[in-house]
Parts: structure tokens; C-alpha cells; sequence
């Protein structure tokens, strides 16, 4: 039932990527070596995504979402946005998944049988779900027809320079808040974690 | 106030000082102790008193008729309203600054000695210091608004100072008494302020006097004088004139100082420094003056007639000063602003003096205050007693005591002036006869004959300290020679307080057509009137004490009648509180119990069934919650996506 | 495009090579080391014509076979999968992390000019600090997959341990991306070329002995070694989170180890101590303070700078080894409190100072 | 060499954020659901990223950054939650964690 469920998702997804790239006109003759990467690191990411919510160990499903974000990270780098692809291992990959797995092995939680819920609400989520998806798609599709991404981008697109001006002249605001809720975070981590407040 | 208005710099000062005192007072005076608010408290009072004195020398050097003025800062703006807050000192305002500030600062320093044994001497200091605020407000402000700021501080203050004992249920409830029946006053007062406000017409106003007299001609002469009327309730409630004066005998439960200050010298006699304020309006609308005079002279009689029998020491004063009162609305009544004025700062200094003697009587007397139970005091305490005689030569017009020259002027303006009448000024002279027959009827009782007192309290029986007996000093030789400055016009160097003030007045134009032989024959009837009021006193309470007994027995109903001050409480009881009980217990009842609570109970009731209806979707379930916000992002797409 | 290509083949297999001769090196190293150390005369048998030091031939391909015949040992209810991807996940941050390190100058063949270092990158030294960061997740698995609590216990003390000292790590690198202005190792390498007053090669320490010992100290938490071997610390655990290995696996975390040692010792040398730069050694040749000058052709240049970069790694190399075995453990409280307590306030205030310094003299050295 | 067409980006994140929405209503495991709720926030930043590839502007990169940065906190105090709850109900099954209930 699972399977058949999330086995049908699988396919619409991959339909729907064949059908943009047909209805966004890209002649397959015309294919290189960019979409083979992207086609390639795309079901990569999608079946990992996949394994995250299938897998029944909770720690599988962590080192499958590890593989996803790593896979988005090299995907980053292809989109030149190489600063932004090394935070993305660091801060996630490096940081926040490795977080993930102590908590599961502090826990020491194993296989979750039945990993998912009643059959009926499944099957009502898969549905919403899809219709989720086909919303998207077609906004996807509509407003913005078929444009080739820009061959070339500016120098030092996606430097630290850049990065660091638009972050410390625009969002400089934004900055310093994020900073701020950082540091509650901590404390409110510590307080909540700890057994009893000494 | 049209002469030349010469913008200064020091004027905030004399106001700030008590407001420092004051908040010395709250926040460090009960730590700081008795000796340095003992100090502090006059010392700013004295000080702005020397500020009041620089500022009236600045005032003689320019041109007759000139003024200071200081704006502090823009206060309302708003549309039509641009009312700031600044400070006008006139002749008028300066005279009234010297009497808030030199009165008060000599009460402060008898205070130092009448209150040095009571546990609430910051609390009560801080008060004293707030009423001198806010009296210089009242008197200092050049509009309405900020004039009915002080009016309003003066009376929080008199209300907090009559209840300052208020471990006493009495103490309290005359605070209350006196704070209610001002409300009823100051709601004329405001009332009169919004119609000036309006009668004004377009355009934005500042509301000062000077704006306000500028444009007086413009205003109707029915406007005026609903305007005026409408002032004079506040005034009359704030001066304790007919009907409104029922607050002031009660008012007697504060200390004996803050009777002095408050309700004798200087918040009382605040309506009559309004009227004369706002003399140019009064003038343009006969009807007011006539209404002023008559309730003035009125009040003077019919509260002397109660002055006649009340034991109560001090209650025989509080009666005094209402009548006082009602001489000072007769003077401006009559068109005779200046002389009100002149008979106010009189009876600044003698009431101010007798109330201190009565308060150093009482001091002595460990808080005895019925006249039945003294008697003979003048050998105890020879000070008081020879500065308690000197007011009461004073207050009975006897030449040449300030109180003859002021009270004997405004008779004259009553029988002479173009508002004035032979009744009004019949009336006045009786009041005259009546004051001076109960004062020496007090002093007799108090200081002469047989001692009736205690042995307990006669045990001791002392006299007052310096503190105290020093400011009886110096108001006693005022009240001898205060009199001297406003002279009649022929006599030495004339009428020199008159001529003082004479150009604030300017709009008023009283046509004094009494020749000099018929004042001089004024002035004989006072004299001789108040002579006989001596002669009656002394017949009675001193040749024949049995006398009185006898009339009163003889007249039982008047006496009666009189004794129980003509019943007005028991009928205002009646007529108004009684009534106001019983519909507020109907609303309270009746529509607050059954219909607001039950239109609120009812809501709550249906809020609350509505909740245990729909408080059964929340299944603390999270993958519920996530999955219907799920359901909403897919509505909303699906909406604009099949739009 | 394929020339490319192949360069960057030839580039990778070069760093692949160097990463993975120099464990095995190392590995024999270590024993002859902690041999001279304690006095003892250490591995003697693989001698050949009793010439001990020939025996490091020997070494090198004896271990690898002995691993390699070796039997594979699969604890019970363990995870195959994860038990198997351990090792890898394990040893291929290493040396893919050592690819963003430059051993070496531009030369040019032809008409195009090669970087030495196998992935030129704009943003090296983050991508340094990636590649370390996702070395936890071997532990963490090894620990977890084997199904055994000695294991579980050291994964979770290796991840913990290893997530702390990251913090201070990252700071001290920060403070030498302040004091060069760039996160491109090459670069930074290029900065230290020149001389500071004439004769004192501007070597990163110079600038920033703070950090040099703070990432020294992290570099080594990082690698797991001692005195911050607590997830394998023996005596404890027996062998930490691969205590339930064998055969290949296991060597593949040895070798890990020894390639950890050798990317230390590699950023220590890049960041530190001039990289592949030799004092006075300018690209036509030697200049000397006092003038003389000793002409080199480029190409000997370059080999000489190459030659100049792997003896100060093997230096490093060694000195890393010395501690291992001459300092005591460190007690788990202890380890934390330094982590915590002790590095990440330094690096903190090193960066605050080289910050404060570097916006004084109005941009970076 | 990238001339991959952005709406590609675009339908992949829709994936993501799909699966990772299924993932968050299937799961039973509060630890399974906050990772598909991290899933679903990488989705949205190859939105952001791809839109500033097109767009030519680093805005998106910049916003990418600052939702990283949530994330990590998010993370932190989730986890510490998840800790908590564990140690009072020893499960971690969204379903029985009903505190809130009426």
C-alpha cells in the first residue's frame, strides 16, 4: 500500500520533469552536458528524498537526508553559488544532521513499527499531497515560459564579497536579529534539555 | 492689562520652588527627618517669596500699568485650541503673589511648631508645598485653562488637607463634603471656560486674558452673561458664597494652619481674584454684577448671623471668613474691583492671624476647641492674646486697623457706586455690626473672665513657641498698619493700593458720585456700628453673663433656628444626597444588576458553549494541524489556478 | 576540454597517491617513533638484507596485504549496509579535503598554466573545513552500526567531540582569513611569499602564533588522536567505534587516521609556515638579504618548492606523532571544559584582536 | 555550462517540498517529521538559489543564508523539545505526543 502510494509519486515526478523539458522546449537534441549532470543529480536528490520518509531506521533516513543535501550542495555549486554550496555542508551537513543522529542514538531508537500512520489518513495525505504538487507544477509552468538560464554570470557572482556586502548593507537588519535568535536558541536548548535546572 | 507686556526670564522660578519642596518632601523628607523637612519646606516658600519680591521691584520700575510675562512652553495644540503654558504677572497677580507667598511662607514656619509632634509631618508639608504650587499657578497663569489647573490643584490639596487626619471617619468624610461641593463649582467654572471657548467664535484661541478681553465687546451681552454667571458658580463654590458654602465649616477638621492658609487667606478668596481677573467681562453684563453683589452681601450677613452662636472656636472663625467673603464679593460686586482686592489682602493677614492665635489657642489648650471649656487664657498666653486682640480690632473695623479702611471702602462703593444700592450697603453694615459683636464675644469667651478649663489641660497650659508666636507677631502689626497703603482718596497720601491696580481695572469705569461729607458719614455708621457690636459682647459675656441664656430662652425658636446654622445641611441632605442614594441604588439595582450583567453573563455563557462545541477539532494530534494547513495551500492554489 | 579533464585526473590521482603512500609511511613512522621513544628498538623484522630501514618497502606493502586477507567480521543484529559504509564515509572527506591544499606554484606547460592543487577554489579553505566537517559521520556510523555499546559509546564521544572542536577551529582559521584577506588557500599560500624588513619570510605563524596553536590543538582533537583519543581510548573502550572491525574496514579507518594527520599537518603548513614557499626563493630564483642572488631555472624552482612543501608536512608529520606519544589522555570532562571552556574563548578573542588590528592598519597583511 | 531552463529548479524543489510535506503527514517519528520539514526548507533554497542565478542578483543567496540560519536554530531548540517530550512520554510517536489536547 506504501509503496504502491509513494511508488505512484515517484512516477508522476518523473513524468513531470520529462514533461518540462519537453514543454519547455528543450529540443533533446540540443541536450548537454549541464542537463545530463542535472538530470543525474536530480534523481539522485529525489529517490534520497524519497529514502528520508521510506525508511523505517530513523538513522537511514538521516543519512539519506545527508545524501540529499549534499547532492543540493554540488547542485549549489553548479548554480555558482559556490559560498553558499560550502555553507550548506557545513552548517547542515556538518552541523545540523550530525545534531539529528546523536539525538537518535541518544535516544537509541531503532526501527518505528508501524513507521507510518492509519492507512486512510496516508492515503488522504498522498492525495493532498499530489494535488499540492500539481498546483505547483502549474504555476511553474505558466507565468515564465521557457527561459534558458543565462549562459554567463558576472565575475565574483556568488563570492563572499558579494555575499558579505549584501548582507552587511541591505539585511544588515536582518543580520544581526538572526544573531540575536541564535543565542535564545542556545539557551533555550540548554533549558530545555537539561534534566533539572541546577 | 492692555500696557506693555515685557517678556522675562525668572518667573518659572517662584511657582518651581514648592514643586521642589514637594518632591523633596515625598521622596526623601521621611527619611531625610524632621529637622531638614522642618527646613527645606519654608525655606523654598521663603525663598520664592523673595522671588515674588524682585519680581513685584521689576514691576515698579516699568511704566504704570505694565507687565512681565514668561511663556514656558506651547501645552495645547490642538485644531482651534493653542493654549501655552505662561505666566502673567500684572499689578493684580503680583499683589496675589506676595500674599500666597509671605502668608504662606510665615503659616510654613508655624507649622514647624504647631505640627512638631505629628507622625505625618512630611506627608503634611508636601501638601502645604503642593497648595502654594498651585495657588501661584492659579494666580501666575495668563488663560483660563492653566488658571484652572491651580484651581483644581488648590482644591485637591484643601481636600487632602482636611482629611489629613483621616484616621477619623469626620476628618474624612468633610474632605469629601468639601471636594464635592467644589465639583458642583468647578463644573459652572469649566462650563463658563467651553463657553467662552466657543462664544469666541472661529479661529484658533489661546484663551489668554489678554486675547479674551481684547475680543469681550464681540461677545453677545446674553452670551456674557451666562459666561459670567457660570464663572461666579465656580467662584462662589470655590469662595464658599450662598448657597455653596456649607463645605468651609467643616473644613475646620484640617490643622488649624492649613485653616489659616487655605480657608482664610488664600484658596478661598480664589473666586474673588477670578472676578477681578476677568473684570471686563463682568463689567459688559449688568445682571452678574447685580447677582454678584446681592449673594455677596447676603452671604456676609447670613453667615455672621451663624458666627453668632457656634462654640466650636474655630467654626466661629470658618463663619467669619465666609462673611468676609461675601464683603469681597459685594466690594467687586459694586464695580469696586480694587477694593475687593485691597479688603482680600486685609483679611489675608487678620483672618490668617486669628485662625494662627485660635491654632496657638488649641496648641496650648492640648486640642480643646470649645470656647465653654476656656477662658481667662490671657494670662496664660499673653502673646496670642495681645495678637489675637490686634485681628480683632482689625476685623471689626475699628480705625485705624486695616479692616476699617478695606471693609469701610467697599461700603462706601456699595452705597455710592453705579451698581451699588442703600440695601446692599444696609446689609453690609449690619454684617459689620455682627462680625464685631462675635469676635469680641470669642475673645471674651477665650481669653477673658474666669478660667473654665480642665485641670487636666490646665495642667499644661502653655504658651506657643517662637515658631509660632513670631509669625502671630508680624501678621498682628500687619493687620494694625496693612491698612495704611489703601487710604481713603483725601486722606495723607490717598488710595495708593487703588491707584495700584487702578490700570487692570481701566475697563471699569465706577462712577463714585458721593461727596465727601456723605462718606465721612459712611464711615461714622461703621464705626459706630462696630462700636456697638463691642458694647453688646461686653454687656453680655462680660457684665451679665447670664444674659444670653435668657434671650435664648426668650426666642427659642430663632435661637434654635440659628444655633443649628438654619438647618441648610439637613435640607441639602435631604434635597440632594438622600435623593442621589436612592437612584443609584435603582441603577445599581435594578439596570446594572439585571440588565448589563445579564447581557455580559449571557455572552459568556454562549462563548463558553461555542468553545466546548468546536474545542473537540483540537486533537493535539500535530499531523492533524499540519495536514489542514496543507488542505489550505492547495485551496489557495487550486483558487487562483481554475480562476 | 578533454585535456582538461585529464589534467585534473592526473592532478587528483597525484593527491590520492600522496595522501595514501604518506599514511602508510606514517603508519611505520609511528612505530619506529614510539619505539625510539620508549626506548625499544621497534619493527626490526621487515628488514631486507638487514638494512632496517629498507624494511619500510616492506612495511608498505606487508600491512596493506595482511589487512587484506584478513577476515571481514560482521557483529550480530549489526546494519551491513551502514557497517560497510562506515570506513568510506570515513576515509573520503580526508582525502578529498587534501585536494584544496597546494603543493605547489603555477607552471606553465605550454601555453596554459597549471595550479598545482588539485581543485582550484575560490572558497578552498571553507572547502577544507566541509570536508572535516563531514568526517564525523564515519564515527558516528561505525559506532552505531556495529550494534555493540563500547561502540555506540565511542561514536558518541568521537561526534561530540569532534562537533566542539570544530567551533574552535573554524575560529582560528577565520582569524588567518582576516589577516590574508582570502579564502583561497593559493592564494593565502602566495601571500607569504614576500619578506617582512627585508629578510623574515612573512610566514602566517609570524602573524598569528595564537591561532597556530589553537588550530593545532583543534587540528588534533579533529583527528582523534592523543592527548584527545577518548572515542578510542583503549583502555576504556577497547578500541572505540571500531572496536568491531576487521580485514579492510578496519584499515580503512587506519589509514583515515594517518590521512587525518597528514591533512593537519598539510593545513598547518599551508596556513602557518608558508606552504609551498621557500625563504628567498623568488620565482627566477634565490635572493638573499644581502643582496646576492643565486639564479634557478623555473622548472627546478617549482620542484624545489614541491620538495620545500612535503618536508614541512612530513615535519609536522613527526611532530604530531611525538605528542602522540608523549602526552597522557586527557579526562572526558576535562577534554570538554578545554573545548569549550578554554579554546573557543581564545579563538573568540584572537578573532576580536585580529579583527580590531587588521580594520587599524586598514586591510589585511 | 549551465543552460538547464530554471523552471527544471523549479519542478525539482516542488519534489522536494512535496515529499518532504508527505513525509511530514506519513511519519509517525517527530524526529522522521522534523527532518522532512528540513527537506522541505532545502527545497525552497534551490527555489532561492536558482532565482538568483536567473535574476543575476545575490538577494536569493542571501535569503538561502538567513534560512540556514533558522534552520540551525530551529534544529537546536526542536531537538532539545523532542528531548524533553521523550524523557516524560518515552516515545517519540507524534501521535502520542498529544499534550495539547482538550
Amino acid at each position: 500500500m506504501i509503496v504502491l502510494g509513494l511508488g505512484l509519486l515517484v512516477m508522476l515526478m518523473i513524468l513531470s520533469l520529462a514533461g518540462v523539458v519537453v514543454v519547455g522546449g528543450i529540443d533533446l537534441a540540443g541536450l548537454n552536458l549541464g542537463h545530463v549532470v542535472f538530470a543525474l543529480q536530480a534523481s539522485l536528490m529525489i529517490l534520497s528524498a524519497l529514502g528520508v520518509i521510506v525508511n523505517r531506521s530513523p538513522i537511514r533516513s538521516a543519512l539519506s537526508l545527508v545524501v540529499t543535501l549534499f547532492l543540493l550542495a554540488v547542485m549549489f555549486v553548479s548554480l555558482d553559488a559556490h559560498l553558499v554550496a560550502m555553507l550548506q555542508v557545513i552548517v547542515y551537513a556538518g552541523a545540523i544532521m550530525v545534531l539529528f543522529l546523536f539525538v537518535i542514538m541518544l535516544l537509541n531508537l531503532h526501527e518505528d513499527r508501524p513507521a507510518m500512520v492509519r492507512p486512510g489518513v496516508r492515503g488522504f495525505a498522498g492525495f493532498v499531497g499530489t494535488l499540492f504538487f500539481l498546483g505547483a507544477v502549474h504555476f511553474v509552468m505558466h507565468p515564465l515560459g521557457a527561459a534558458p538560464g543565462a549562459a554567463t554570470v558576472p565575475a565574483g557572482f556568488g563570492t563572499i564579497e558579494q555575499l558579505a556586502e549584501q548582507l552587511f548593507t541591505r539585511s544588515l537588519l536582518a543580520f544581526e536579529v538572526t544573531s540575536i535568535l541564535l543565542l535564545v536558541a542556545i539557551v533555550g536548548a540548554v533549558v530545555l534539555a537539561k534534566r533539572k535546572l541546577a | 492689562m492692555h500696557a506693555a507686556a515685557t517678556p522675562v526670564q525668572f518667573l518659572w522660578l517662584i511657582p518651581v520652588l514648592p514643586a521642589l519642596g514637594v518632591l523633596f518632601n515625598i521622596f526623601v523628607g521621611p527619611r531625610a527627618g524632621r529637622g531638614a523637612v522642618n527646613f527645606v519646606s519654608p525655606a523654598a516658600v521663603g525663598v520664592s517669596f523673595a522671588a515674588a519680591c524682585y519680581t513685584f521691584m521689576r514691576l515698579l520700575d516699568l511704566p504704570h500699568g505694565a507687565a512681565l510675562v514668561q511663556d514656558i512652553y506651547p501645552w495645547i495644540t490642538a485644531g482651534a485650541v493653542d493654549v501655552h503654558v505662561a505666566f502673567h504677572i500684572d499689578a493684580l497677580s503680583a499683589v496675589m503673589i506676595l500674599i500666597v507667598t509671605g502668608v504662606g511662607f510665615l503659616i510654613h514656619v508655624y507649622s514647624t511648631g504647631y505640627m512638631h509632634e505629628d507622625p505625618g509631618y512630611a506627608r503634611y508639608f508636601a501638601y502645604l508645598n503642593l497648595f502654594t504650587f498651585s495657588m501661584l499657578l492659579l494666580v501666575m497663569a495668563d488663560s483660563l485653562p492653566l488658571m484652572f489647573v491651580g484651581w483644581e490643584g488648590v482644591g485637591l490639596c484643601s481636600y487632602l488637607l482636611i482629611g489629613f487626619w483621616y484616621e477619623k471617619e469626620a476628618n474624612a468624610s468633610a474632605g469629601k463634603k468639601a471636594f464635592v461641593v467644589n465639583r458642583v463649582g468647578d463644573a459652572g467654572f469649566i462650563l463658563g471656560i467651553f463657553l467662552i471657548f466657543w462664544s469666541l467664535g472661529a479661529g484658533t484661541h489661546s484663551l489668554r486674558f489678554t486675547e479674551i478681553a481684547a475680543s469681550a465687546s464681540k461677545i453677545p451681552p446674553h452670551t456674557v452673561t451666562m459666561i459670567t454667571l457660570l464663572l461666579f458658580v465656580g467662584a462662589a463654590g470655590k469662595s464658599a458664597q450662598l448657597p455653596l458654602y456649607v463645605w468651609l465649616p467643616d473644613a475646620m477638621a484640617g490643622p488649624t494652619p492649613v485653616s489659616a492658609l487655605i480657608h482664610a487667606a488664600t484658596m478661598v478668596t480664589a473666586g474673588v481674584y477670578m472676578i477681578a481677573r476677568l473684570n471686563f467681562l463682568y463689567i459688559l453684563s449688568p445682571t452678574s454684577m447685580a447677582v454678584v453683589a446681592t449673594i455677596g452681601a447676603l452671604t456676609a450677613l447670613f453667615a455672621a448671623t451663624i458666627g453668632l452662636m457656634q462654640n466650636d472656636i474655630k467654626k466661629v472663625l470658618a463663619y467669619s471668613t465666609i462673611s468676609q467673603l461675601g464683603y469681597m464679593f459685594l466690594g467687586v460686586g459694586v464695580g469696586a474691583f480694587g477694593t475687593g482686592i485691597f479688603h482680600l489682602m486685609t483679611h489675608a493677614f487678620f483672618k490668617g492671624l486669628l485662625f494662627l492665635g485660635a491654632g496657638s489657642v488649641i496648641h496650648g489648650m492640648s486640642g480643646e476647641q470649645d470656647m465653654q471649656k476656656m477662658g481667662g487664657l490671657r494670662a496664660y498666653m499673653p502673646i496670642t492674646f495681645w495678637t489675637f486682640f490686634a485681628g480683632t480690632l482689625a476685623i471689626s473695623g475699628f480705625p485705624p486697623f486695616a479692616g476699617f479702611f478695606s471693609k469701610d471702602a467697599i461700603l462706601g462703593a456699595a452705597y455710592g457706586s453705579q451698581y451699588g444700592s442703600v440695601s446692599l450697603w444696609a446689609l453690609g453694615l449690619v454684617a459689620a455690626g455682627l462680625t464685631s459683636f462675635y469676635m469680641f464675644r470669642l475673645l471674651f469667651l477665650t481669653f477673658f473672665g474666669d478660667c473654665r478649663v480642665d485641670e487636666h489641660a490646665k495642667h499644661h497650659l502653655h504658651e506657643s513657641p517662637a515658631s509660632m508666636t513670631m509669625p502671630l507677631i508680624v501678621l498682628a502689626i500687619l493687620s494694625l498698619i496693612g491698612g495704611w497703603i489703601g487710604l481713603p482718596e483725601h486722606w495723607l497720601w490717598g488710595d495708593r493700593f487703588g491707584e495700584f491696580l487702578a490700570p487692570i481695572f481701566s475697563g471699569a469705569h465706577v462712577a463714585e458720585h458721593v461727596s465727601a461729607g456723605t462718606e465721612s458719614v459712611l464711615m461714622g455708621a461703621s464705626v459706630v456700628v462696630a462700636a456697638i457690636g463691642f458694647g453688646v459682647a461686653y454687656l453680655f459675656y462680660l457684665v451679665q453673663p447670664g444674659l444670653p441664656m435668657l434671650l435664648a430662652w426668650r426666642a427659642k425658636g430663632a435661637y434654635n433656628l440659628i444655633f443649628n446654622k438654619y438647618y441648610v445641611d439637613e435640607l441639602y441632605d435631604l434635597l440632594f444626597v438622600r435623593s442621589t442614594v436612592a437612584l443609584s441604588t435603582f441603577f445599581w439595582r435594578a439596570v446594572d444588576g439585571e440588565v448589563i450583567d445579564g447581557v455580559i453573563n449571557g455572552t459568556a455563557s454562549v462563548v463558553n458553549a461555542n468553545g466546548s462545541l468546536w474545542r473537540r477539532l483540537q486533537t493535539g494530534n500535530v499531523q492533524h494541524y499540519a495536514i489542514s494547513m496543507l488542505l489550505g495551500a492547495v485551496v489557495i492554489l487550486g483558487y487562483y489556478a481554475l480562476r | 576540454m578533454g585535456i582538461e579533464v585529464g589534467i585534473a585526473a592526473i592532478k587528483a590521482l597525484i593527491v590520492i597517491l600522496m595522501v595514501l603512500s604518506l599514511a602508510g609511511v606514517l603508519g611505520w613512522i609511528e612505530r619506529k617513533g614510539s619505539a625510539l621513544i620508549q626506548d625499544r628498538i621497534g619493527a626490526n623484522r621487515a628488514s631486507i638484507f638487514g638494512v632496517a630501514a629498507a624494511g619500510l618497502v616492506n612495511t608498505l606493502m606487508a600491512d596493506p596485504l595482511k589487512f587484506l586477507t584478513k577476515e571481514d567480521i560482521l557483529p550480530v543484529r549489526a546494519d551491513r549496509l551502514l557497517h560497510t559504509l562506515a570506513p568510506c564515509v570515513n576515509l573520503f572527506p580526508v582525502i578529498v579535503a587534501f585536494a584544496a591544499i597546494p603543493f605547489g606554484d603555477a607552471i606553465t606547460i605550454g601555453e596554459r598554466t597549471v595550479q598545482l592543487q588539485a581543485i582550484p577554489l575560490n572558497v578552498g579553505m571553507l572547502y577544507v573545513l566541509a570536508m572535516m566537517s563531514l568526517g564525523v559521520y564515519g564515527v558516528v556510523l561505525g559506532g552505531w552500526a556495529s550494534n555493540d555499546r563500547l561502540s555506540l559509546l565511542g561514536g558518541i564521544r568521537g561526534s561530540a567531540q569532534m562537533i566542539s572542536y570544530e567551533i574552535g577551529m573554524g575560529l582560528s582559521i577565520v582569524a588567518m582569513v582576516m589577516t590574508f584577506g582570502t579564502l583561497d588557500l593559493q592564494e593565502m599560500v602566495r601571500a607569504q611569499g614576500h619578506l617582512i624588513g627585508g629578510w623574515l619570510p612573512a610566514w602566517g605563524i609570524l602573524y598569528q602564533p595564537l591561532a597556530f596553536l589553537i588550530f593545532l590543538c583543534t587540528g588534533i582533537a579533529e583527528s582523534k588522536r592523543v592527548p584527545f583519543d577518548l572515542p578510542e581510548g583503549e583502555s576504556e573502550l577497547v578500541s572505540g567505534y571500531f572496536t568491531e572491525y576487521s580485514g579492510i574496514k578496519y584499515l580503512m579507518f587506519f589509514m583515515t587516521d594517518f590521512a587525518e594527520v597528514a591533512v593537519v599537518a598539510g593545513l598547518v603548513t599551508t596556513l602557518f609556515f608558508g606552504g609551498w614557499q621557500v625563504p628567498y626563493l623568488m620565482t627566477d630564483g634565490f635572493h638573499f638579504p644581502g643582496g646576492g642572488a643565486l639564479l634557478v631555472p623555473r622548472l627546478l624552482v617549482v620542484l624545489l618548492q614541491v620538495a620545500a612543501f612535503m618536508v614541512k608536512v612530513l615535519l609536522f608529520c613527526w611532530l604530531q606523532i611525538l605528542m602522540r606519544w608523549t602526552l597522557p589522555r586527557l579526562r572526558y570532562d576535562q577534554l570538554m571544559r578545554f573545548g569549550w571552556k578554554g579554546l573557543l574563548p581564545l579563538s573568540l578573542a584572537n578573532v576580536l584582536a585580529t579583527a580590531t588590528v587588521v580594520l587599524a592598519i586598514g586591510g589585511p597583511a | 555550462m549551465t543552460l538547464v531552463p530554471i523552471q527544471l529548479y523549479l519542478i525539482l524543489g516542488a519534489v522536494l517540498f512535496t515529499i518532504g510535506a508527505v513525509g511530514v503527514l506519513v511519519r509517525r517519528n517527530v524526529i522522521v517529521i522534523f527532518m522532512s520539514i528540513e527537506l522541505m526548507l532545502n527545497a525552497v533554497n534551490l527555489v532561492f538559489v536558482a532565482f538568483a542565478r536567473q535574476l543575476q542578483s545575490m538577494e536569493g543567496q542571501v535569503t538561502v543564508f538567513f534560512v540556514m540560519t533558522v534552520a540551525a536554530a530551529e534544529a537546536a531548540v526542536g531537538l532539545a523539545i523532542i528531548i524533553a517530550a521523550f524523557r516524560n512520554r518515552e516515545t517519540v510517536n507524534a501521535d502520542e505526543l498529544n499534550f495539547l489536547r482538550w
